[in-house]
């Protein structure tokens, strides 16, 4: 039931606001739908709580502490950046960049884009899995091409056509997949893709089988991750789209992305007795923290700048996930709900900055402070937080991630020490003197909505010193189902 | 031990899949390209239905019925309107000349086949020859977008690598189950509109589709 | 402590109060011979003590209580100095509360005030002074610091009461390492007291002098105190040079019967040695300001050399 | 036990006191009396109280409790032995002067208002307390990293000038490189099963290798927080840039917690010392220290010289700690113990004398609005109490008799005239060779100061004055006479202090000084027995202030006092001025020629047909031109070529995806 209303509110979310298209109310109507999305997200996770992991509606659904605290992290995020999209997308439509048809596009897609995100996250079939996170690109790549100026067309051109790429390997993964369970083992019909029914029986699949199938799903689904190679149009798309996009982009879907990544490599990892997913994942990881460590350092524009900062968290946690165990995929899944918080926190500062400068070049903003305290404050300790610094969640997630890469993979530590290294050294540099320093940039028309921002980064500081034990023991189970 | 009819069937269903899809990788024009590409649905249809046939499973028909509506007319149909509103006859010349991509790509389908050699000793005399074919046409489908500039042909090309997936699907593993199926078209169905939507933007803003002019962004 | 060890205290403190015009007097003296002059007389520096104490103190203008102190500070310093080095007996109360590293700085306190004062008035010569003698202090300091660590090194010890009584009261040992530090120890005490090749200490030409820059605006009370100060500190780097090269002769603890040779046996080896820095002064020319690093820097080596050789020779 | 509780809970208290005052700051960020009369003063007896229970808990057992804060299966851990003790009350003394100092210090201007600036440093305070309470690895590294970044933001406060940000920017990045090398070694050194705790990390037992790999990292980690050459280039651009009681809790006790890391982890964590180790820390700790001095003596910028100063000393202390780990690992603990006595002491000293000297260079620059050596001059004339006591400071930190500085000094020099004991030939010609270089650093040391004191304080002004100056307020002047008492007290009264510090060996070594250093009288100072060497500064300062006294009134007494005022010498050339006066560069200048290698120097000298002549000269760093900047060429050019994987054309992102699954495909 629960499941209905967390899926449904979305999709009638969409619907209402594609048919409605109401000018004046869309943005609280879109609050509104997304506020419900968090009570059904909400129900679901204390369904879970209450009874531990479920599958409903015939199997195809199924809720466990891996997908169950992903579904309350997206339907938050989803509800804060619809808190923080109203202010801002006004002013967008006060600057005249968008226009009354582009703002129901806007409004009616990210809603159908919350609930793509929800279904490839509660589905129990790999195949639904891939159908949603198509989905999920189609519905996205519309917003990134919002503006219509050439940049962003390019942009959500990459967007579709190295997605759309990826996620038909991934297809050609799920395939295989299936082809290892129903025409190799005899499962029948759609037992053959559900995941619960895999994961009993992963142990029997054909390894070879398997392996070929994970390097399908993992280039796949790892397109969308944003793992280098294959993150090129990532930054494209964030630097392009709304800013309320880049946020969700960065913060959610990158994570469900993860999410399905993960879904496979215990497949894999269990059917396959080798490390050969784990190694693949770890070098995958380190690849694209590295590459997007370099790529920061001659960063001129702030969206791309904390685009590719994605990339290095999610390398960060795909090396983690591929070290696996209970520490390293503990520090992972904490990874991804800190990652996800902070970085939507700044893309809504970021957005605010930008408007406030008029462009999205570093070298002309400045000063933040001065003009705007709680925006400035806001950027800063969010990039602080970002980075890495104590007593930020981040940090908590990274301490645990180096230690144990310092236990298990020592040759690992000095590749992740250099791309910290050089990431901070890159973003902070640029952050400093947009935040400080004298100040070049105007007020706003309309106040902007900063509370979703300090939201994000009061959770992200109090997961940094401490942790709530049931979310504790969730990480936990999580982590013990990840293997 | 004599193979029977259909399996045969199925065998020549593949090869001639195959066979077009290096048409496809030679074909410089769009409209021909359109061609290949509605008688490569037109294969891929026969070959579920064959599939439904020895299979006796039920809904691959409504595959087969789902892949001729969608991939042999509609789509087709879409992608003429298209070219004729933006009246776009011409591929010019690929990236790399037409030959070498050939034989790029006649190493791609020995790769493929050596991929998918372990897999099919173990998979039923049916699906032996068609999982290699199946791979081997996604890959050259994959090469053929890597190669084209226009965005309509690289259209063209992502979905021939889909029709390859999809023969995979039906094929190798006697379909898949129908919800995932619909949704999987119901997404190519979308992505293709989405397609259309783009190629007006893009001539819109750029006064052309060639892709070269979205090579703005980048890493100075 | 001991009654006679407080009996000898005093009389070493005195004594070298007392004496050290006298020896610089004999250095003039012999000096002047060298040069075939007749001399002063070795009673000189007293008589100029007593007329500058006699003279009214000329003050110039801006000097600060730093400058006013630093006569008595510098005269205070050399004092204590002079009860730390054993040159009669052993057997010196107040010599535990500083070994040599504690004499060095000692030496040291008195050429950073000295230099402080110097630079008070804000005078070119005064700043000049200054900053020439902090340089060749600089150098002369640790050389002088290290050739203390070759004794500490034979002696276990950087106490000079323990390196006096092992050197002169146990088994006579030659130790290589030590003429390393005999020269060394020679060449800090030129640059130290202001002597021929550093510094001449007859000269007021100001691109060449060091101390007598620093001394400049002094007059009447508070440059006889400096002189006097000047005195007893060549004095007790003499006092030094004897105690740890040849501190035959100096008596044990307790051993008053041995006090008048000692006391004979240093006033001699004090001629000997004054006539010494006459000949070394009288035989070398100034070297140029820039070549005293490279003296002084020769020094600090041979000191290292001493130390280096201690342990490739164990003696 | 109920006791031993207490102190533990005291100590929280008093952090979390410190945490509480900050945010009080807050309530009214631009009222200066509110944060100047009223908090800051409840902070310095804050810290006061701190640097009790510090000196009490010395002489305790260790006392450990567990907060219910942190990491799920890592609660925040904290202990309080005799070294954090120390520690703490190193913090303690120190922050009671600078706060005392800051009360009447800061005022309305450019930059933070005074409220957010009295958060941050009391979460600078806060932090470096839970550094050195902590007890397990998260803690620390979280208090670490707050420490870091509270400076950094204290650093910035005049975040409107473009070098301020520059230094800040360097700072926080070396210090968080730092920290992810702390970071690695706990994670070489935590026990089996990801225990943290630091006891768990105790009983830990590490190969070989790895307890060398984890010294390595802990090396690099503390060191670079520490300014340990070449790690050092960030601290004289931040020392500058803060506010001047910032850089003395900086260079004051911040680097201490550094060195608190360090011992912390080598002799505590550990466990088994290698002499190789202290080989290596005694050969970084004399690099250090010569750099550090050659360079204070080329500055002309005051506290920028003064933040050399702190590296040279840096590099003091770890010669003595290098001196006892060698010690150590060769099997002479007791030895080690005074080694290690010794890098306490200085530690204690350092932070103590520097601090001063920073609160000084505050004063001076909030009284004339000058940084710059070339443009002070005889302040003593209106800043009486300021110059004496920063002539205080300047003599204890040329380490001169009787202040404190050289008593640490004599006291790591007698540990390194222990080397005989060594039995390795090489070793033992090594120790000497430190010890020749900090005597030559120590006098370098008293060359710089005599060269800050009379340029500043002393001789004519430079600049002409268009006011009339004051000396500062009583605030800071009480600010700076509480820390000028402790170089007095440390150097008068080493003994009981070294007893203290007997308690920290103790605990890490297991082994006291020696039962005859301490026997011998609280007056008589000697280390290792009283036939080896001894030092009585009471004894010391008595005589020679007796002499001067003596000599004064016997004077008077047969002589006269009379004075008369005359003009100084002018050669009769007339006319002299300021400007005759040597300069700062002027009175380094033979060092300069003499160790010239050293430096990179850009100099350019007038020619006689100039018409405007001038003099330029540029010292630098070396290691900038050497280690830094072909680094970020390095990185500039990996990144330069990194970038062109993202050349724009599609194609190619196309071919990457396609050349990623054929490789991966390989591999299957």
């Amino acid at each position: 039931m629960e499941i209905f209303l967390l899926l449904g509110l979305p999709l009638a979310g969409g619907l209402a606001l594609a048919v409605t298209g109401a000018r004046h109310r869309a943005a609280e109507i879109n609050v509104a739908f997304s506020f419900a999305t968090l009570i059904a997200a909400a129900l679901v996770t204390a369904r879970v709580l209450r009874e531990g992991p479920f599958t409903t509606w015939r199997e195809l659904f199924f809720v466990d502490p891996f997908n169950a605290f992903l579904v309350a992290l997206t339907a938050f995020v989803g509800f804060t950046t619809s808190l923080f999209s109203r202010p801002y997308m006004r002013i967008e439509a006060h600057h005249g960049r968008v226009n009354p048809a582009r703002l129901r596009l806007y409004h009616a897609m990210f809603q159908v884009f919350m609930f793509t995100m929800l279904l490839a996250l509660t589905t129990n079939n790999m195949g639904i899995l891939w159908v949603a996170m198509e989905a999920a690109t189609l519905a996205t790549v519309l917003l990134v091409s919002l503006y219509r100026t050439p940049e962003s067309l390019e942009a959500a051109w990459k967007y579709f056509i190295l997605c759309g790429v990826g996620i038909a390997q991934a297809l050609f993964g799920t395939i295989l997949l299936y082809f290892a369970a129903g025409e190799l083992h005899g499962a029948e019909g759609t037992s053959a893709l559900q995941w619960t029914h895999l994961n009993e029986i992963k142990a029997t699949l054909q390894p070879t089988v398997l392996s070929i199938a994970f390097v399908f799903l993992l280039v796949g689904y790892g397109t969308k991750v944003g793992l280098a190679p294959l993150h090129n149009w990532l930054p494209d798309a964030h630097a392009e789209g709304p800013t309320p996009v880049s946020a969700v982009l960065s913060g959610l879907l990158l994570n469900v992305a993860l999410y399905a990544v993960v879904r496979c490599k215990v497949l894999v990892q269990g059917a396959t007795h080798s490390d050969f997913a784990s190694h693949l994942l770890m070098g995958f990881g380190l690849l694209s923290a590295v590459v997007a460590a370099f790529l920061l350092w001659r960063q001129r524009d702030i969206k791309r700048l904390f685009a590719y900062s994605s990339i290095e968290h999610m390398g960060i946690i795909t090396f983690a996930f591929g070290m696996g165990g209970p520490v390293a995929n503990f520090a992972a899944l904490l990874h991804m709900t800190v990652h996800s918080l902070t970085k939507s926190a700044i893309f809504f500062t970021v957005g605010h900055a930008a408007q406030k400068a008029g462009t999205q070049i570093m070298a002309e903003i400045r000063g933040l402070l001065t003009i705007s305290p709680s925006i400035g404050w806001g950027l800063m300790i969010g990039t602080l937080a970002i980075l890495g610094l104590p007593p930020f969640g981040v940090f908590a997630s990274e301490f645990l991630v180096l230690t144990t890469a310092m236990r298990e993979q020592p040759w690992a530590t000095p590749i992740l020490l250099l791309a910290l290294g050089v990431a901070f050294a890159a973003i902070f540099g640029r952050v400093q003197h947009m935040v400080f320093g004298e100040t070049n940039l105007q007020r706003l028309p309309q106040s902007p909505s900063l509370w979703p921002v300090f939201t994000h980064l009061a959770l992200v500081l109090i997961l940094g010193v401490a942790i709530p034990g049931a979310l504790a023991q969730w990480y936990r189970l999580a982590a013990a189902l990840i293997g | 031990m004599a193979i029977p009819f259909s399996w045969q069937l199925i065998n020549l269903l593949a090869a001639l899949l195959l066979l077009i899809a290096f048409a496809m990788l030679a074909q410089r024009r769009v409209t021909a390209l359109i061609g290949l590409y509605a008688g490569q649905g037109l294969v891929l249809a026969a070959s579920t239905a064959a599939m439904a046939r020895i299979s006796g499973l039920p809904h691959l028909y409504v595959s087969a019925a789902l892949t001729l509506a969608l991939k042999v007319f509609a789509l087709p149909w879409l992608l003429h309107r298209v070219i004729r509103r933006l009246e776009i006859r011409w591929e010019v010349e690929p990236l790399i000349n037409i030959p070498a991509t050939m034989l790029v790509g006649i190493g791609l389908v020995i790769f493929a086949f050596n991929l998918a050699e372990p897999i099919s000793q173990m998979a039923s005399p049916i699906t032996r020859s068609t999982l290699g074919i199946a791979t081997a046409s996604v890959l050259l489908a994959f090469l053929m977008m890597i190669t084209r500039r226009k965005a309509v042909t690289q259209v063209i090309a992502f979905l021939a690598m889909e029709n390859g997936l999809f023969f995979a699907a039906t094929s190798a593993t006697r379909g898949m189950p129908l919800v995932v199926e619909l949704g999987i078209a119901l997404d190519v169905l979308v992505g293709a509109l989405i397609f259309g939507i783009f190629f007006f933007h893009i001539r819109e803003t750029f006064d052309s589709l060639d892709i070269h002019h979205m090579e703005k962004l980048k890493e100075h | 402590m001991s009654l006679s060890g407080v009996l000898n205290q005093l009389l070493q403190s005195l004594l070298v109060v007392a004496a050290a015009p006298l020896l610089m007097g004999w250095v003039n003296q012999c000096r002047a011979w060298l040069a075939n002059r007749r001399g002063p007389g070795i009673l000189q520096p007293y008589r100029t003590l007593h007329k500058l104490f006699h003279k009214d103190a000329a003050l110039a203008e801006g000097a600060s209580w730093l400058f006013r102190v630093n006569p008595y500070i510098q005269l205070g310093a050399m004092v204590l100095a002079a009860s730390l080095v054993p040159m009669l007996a052993v057997d010196l109360p107040l010599a535990p509360a500083a070994d040599v590293i504690a004499l060095v700085g000692v030496f040291a306190v008195a050429r950073v005030f000295a230099s402080l004062a110097a630079m008070d008035i804000g005078t070119a010569f005064g700043s000049l002074g200054a900053r020439r003698e902090m340089f060749v202090g600089a150098l002369a300091e640790p050389a002088l610091l290290i050739l203390f660590f070759n004794f500490s090194l034979v002696s276990h010890s950087t106490s000079l009461t323990t390196i006096v009584q092992t050197l002169a009261h146990q088994q006579f040992v030659l130790h290589a390492s030590l003429a390393f530090a005999a020269v060394a120890f020679v060449m800090v005490l030129l640059a130290e007291n202001a002597r021929i090749p550093v510094d001449n200490p007859a000269t007021h030409l100001e691109l060449t002098m060091i101390h007598e820059a620093l001394i400049l605006e002094y007059s009447a009370r508070h440059l006889a105190l400096i002189e006097w100060a000047v005195a007893i500190k060549l004095f007790v780097y003499f006092a030094i040079g004897i105690a740890c090269f040849l501190p035959w002769g100096i008596a044990q603890a307790g051993d008053w019967a041995a006090v008048p040779l000692a006391t004979g046996l240093l006033l001699g080896k004090m001629a000997l040695a004054g006539a010494g820095l006459a000949v070394v002064e009288t035989v070398n020319a100034k070297l140029r300001l820039f070549r005293a690093p490279e003296f002084l820097a020769t020094a600090f080596l041979l000191a290292m050399l001493g130390l280096l050789l201690h342990f490739v020779l164990q003696v | 036990m109920s006791s031993s509780i207490d102190g533990i809970n005291a100590a929280l208290a008093a952090t979390t006191a410190w945490l509480a005052l900050g945010m009080l700051g807050l309530l009214r960020p631009h009222s200066v009396r509110w944060v100047g009369r009223v908090l800051f003063p409840i902070s310095a007896a804050l810290s006061l109280v701190l640097a009790g229970i510090g000196l009490a808990s010395v002489l305790k057992a260790p006392q450990a409790a567990v907060l219910p804060l942190g990491l799920p299966d890592l609660l925040f851990h904290v202990r309080l032995d005799p070294l954090s003790g120390f520690f703490l009350f190193l913090l303690g003394v120190t922050a009671t002067g600078i706060s005392i100092f800051s009360a009447g210090y800061f005022r309305t201007g450019e930059g933070t208002p005074p409220g957010l600036m009295c958060f941050q440093y009391h979460l600078f305070l806060a932090s470096m307390g839970a550094v050195l309470l902590a007890d397990d690895a998260y803690l620390f590294m979280v208090a670490w990293e707050t420490m870091a970044l509270a400076s950094y933001f204290l650093v910035t406060t005049h975040h409107r000038l473009p070098e301020i940000r520059q230094a800040g920017f360097l700072y926080l990045l070396i210090a968080h490189v730092g920290a992810l090398g702390i970071l690695l070694c706990f994670g070489v050194m935590h026990g089996t099963g990801w225990q943290f705790t630091f006891d768990a990390m105790r009983t830990a037992h590490l190969a070989p290798g790895w307890s060398s790999v984890a010294f390595g990292l802990a090396l690099f980690g503390f060191g670079a927080k520490a300014g340990m050459v070449p790690l050092h280039v960030w601290l004289p651009e931040a020392h500058p840039a803060a506010p001047s009681p910032v850089s003395a809790l900086m260079s004051g006790v911040m680097l201490k917690t550094a060195i608190y890391g360090l011992i912390r982890v080598t002799y505590d964590l550990l466990g088994t010392i290698r002499w190789e180790w202290g080989l290596t820390v005694l050969i970084a700790g004399s690099v250090t220290t010569l750099f550090g001095v050659l360079f204070a003596l080329m500055q002309h910028h005051l506290k920028r010289l003064l933040a050399y100063h702190s590296i040279e000393n840096i590099g003091i202390i770890l010669i003595g700690l290098g001196l006892s780990l060698t010690y150590i690992g060769t099997g002479h603990p007791a030895l080690g113990a005074l080694g290690l006595a010794a890098a306490l002491y200085h530690t204690l000293n350092h932070a103590v004398f520097k601090s001063l000297l920073f609160l000084g260079a505050g004063s001076i620059q909030h009284v004339t609005g000058e940084r710059e050596l070339g443009r002070m001059g005889g302040l003593a004339r209106w800043l009486p109490r300021t110059a004496f006591l920063f002539l205080v400071g300047s003599l204890a930190i040329s380490a001169l008799p009787p202040l404190n500085g050289f008593v640490s000094e004599w006291l790591t020099f007698q540990a390194a005239l222990l080397s005989p004991a060594l039995e390795s030939g090489v070793l033992r010609s090594v120790i000497p060779l430190a010890a020749a270089g900090l005597a030559l650093a120590g006098a370098l040391t008293a060359m710089c100061f005599v060269k800050v004191y009379g340029v500043v304080f002393l001789g004519a002004p430079r600049a002409p004055k268009e006011t009339e100056l004051h000396d500062v307020g009583r605030w800071e002047q009480t600010g700076m006479a509480w820390l000028a008492a402790g170089c007095v007290i440390l150097g008068l009264a080493p003994v009981p202090m070294l007893r203290l510090l007997d308690h920290v060996a103790r605990l890490l070594i297991g082994q006291s000084l020696g039962s005859q250093a301490l026997r011998s009288g609280w007056l008589w100072l000697t280390p290792v027995a009283a036939e080896r060497a001894s030092y009585n500064p009471i004894v010391f300062l008595v005589l020679i202030v007796g002499v001067t006294l003596l000599t004064f009134v016997l004077v008077r007494r047969f002589y006269h006092g009379r004075l008369r005022r005359a003009p100084a010498w002018d050669c009769g050339f007339g006319g002299l001025d300021a400007r005759m006066q040597d300069t700062a560069e002027g009175f380094s200048q033979p060092i300069r020629h003499m160790f010239g290698p050293v430096y990179e120097m850009e100099r350019h000298l007038p020619s006689a047909s100039d018409a405007k002549p001038r003099f330029h000269l540029e010292i630098r760093d070396r290691f900038w031109s050497v280690l830094y900047l072909p680094l970020a060429g390095l990185v500039e050019a990996v990144s330069r070529q990194v970038g062109r994987l993202q050349a724009g054309r599609i194609s190619i992102y196309l071919l990457y995806s396609f050349l990623t699954t054929i490789f991966l495909l390989l591999f299957v």
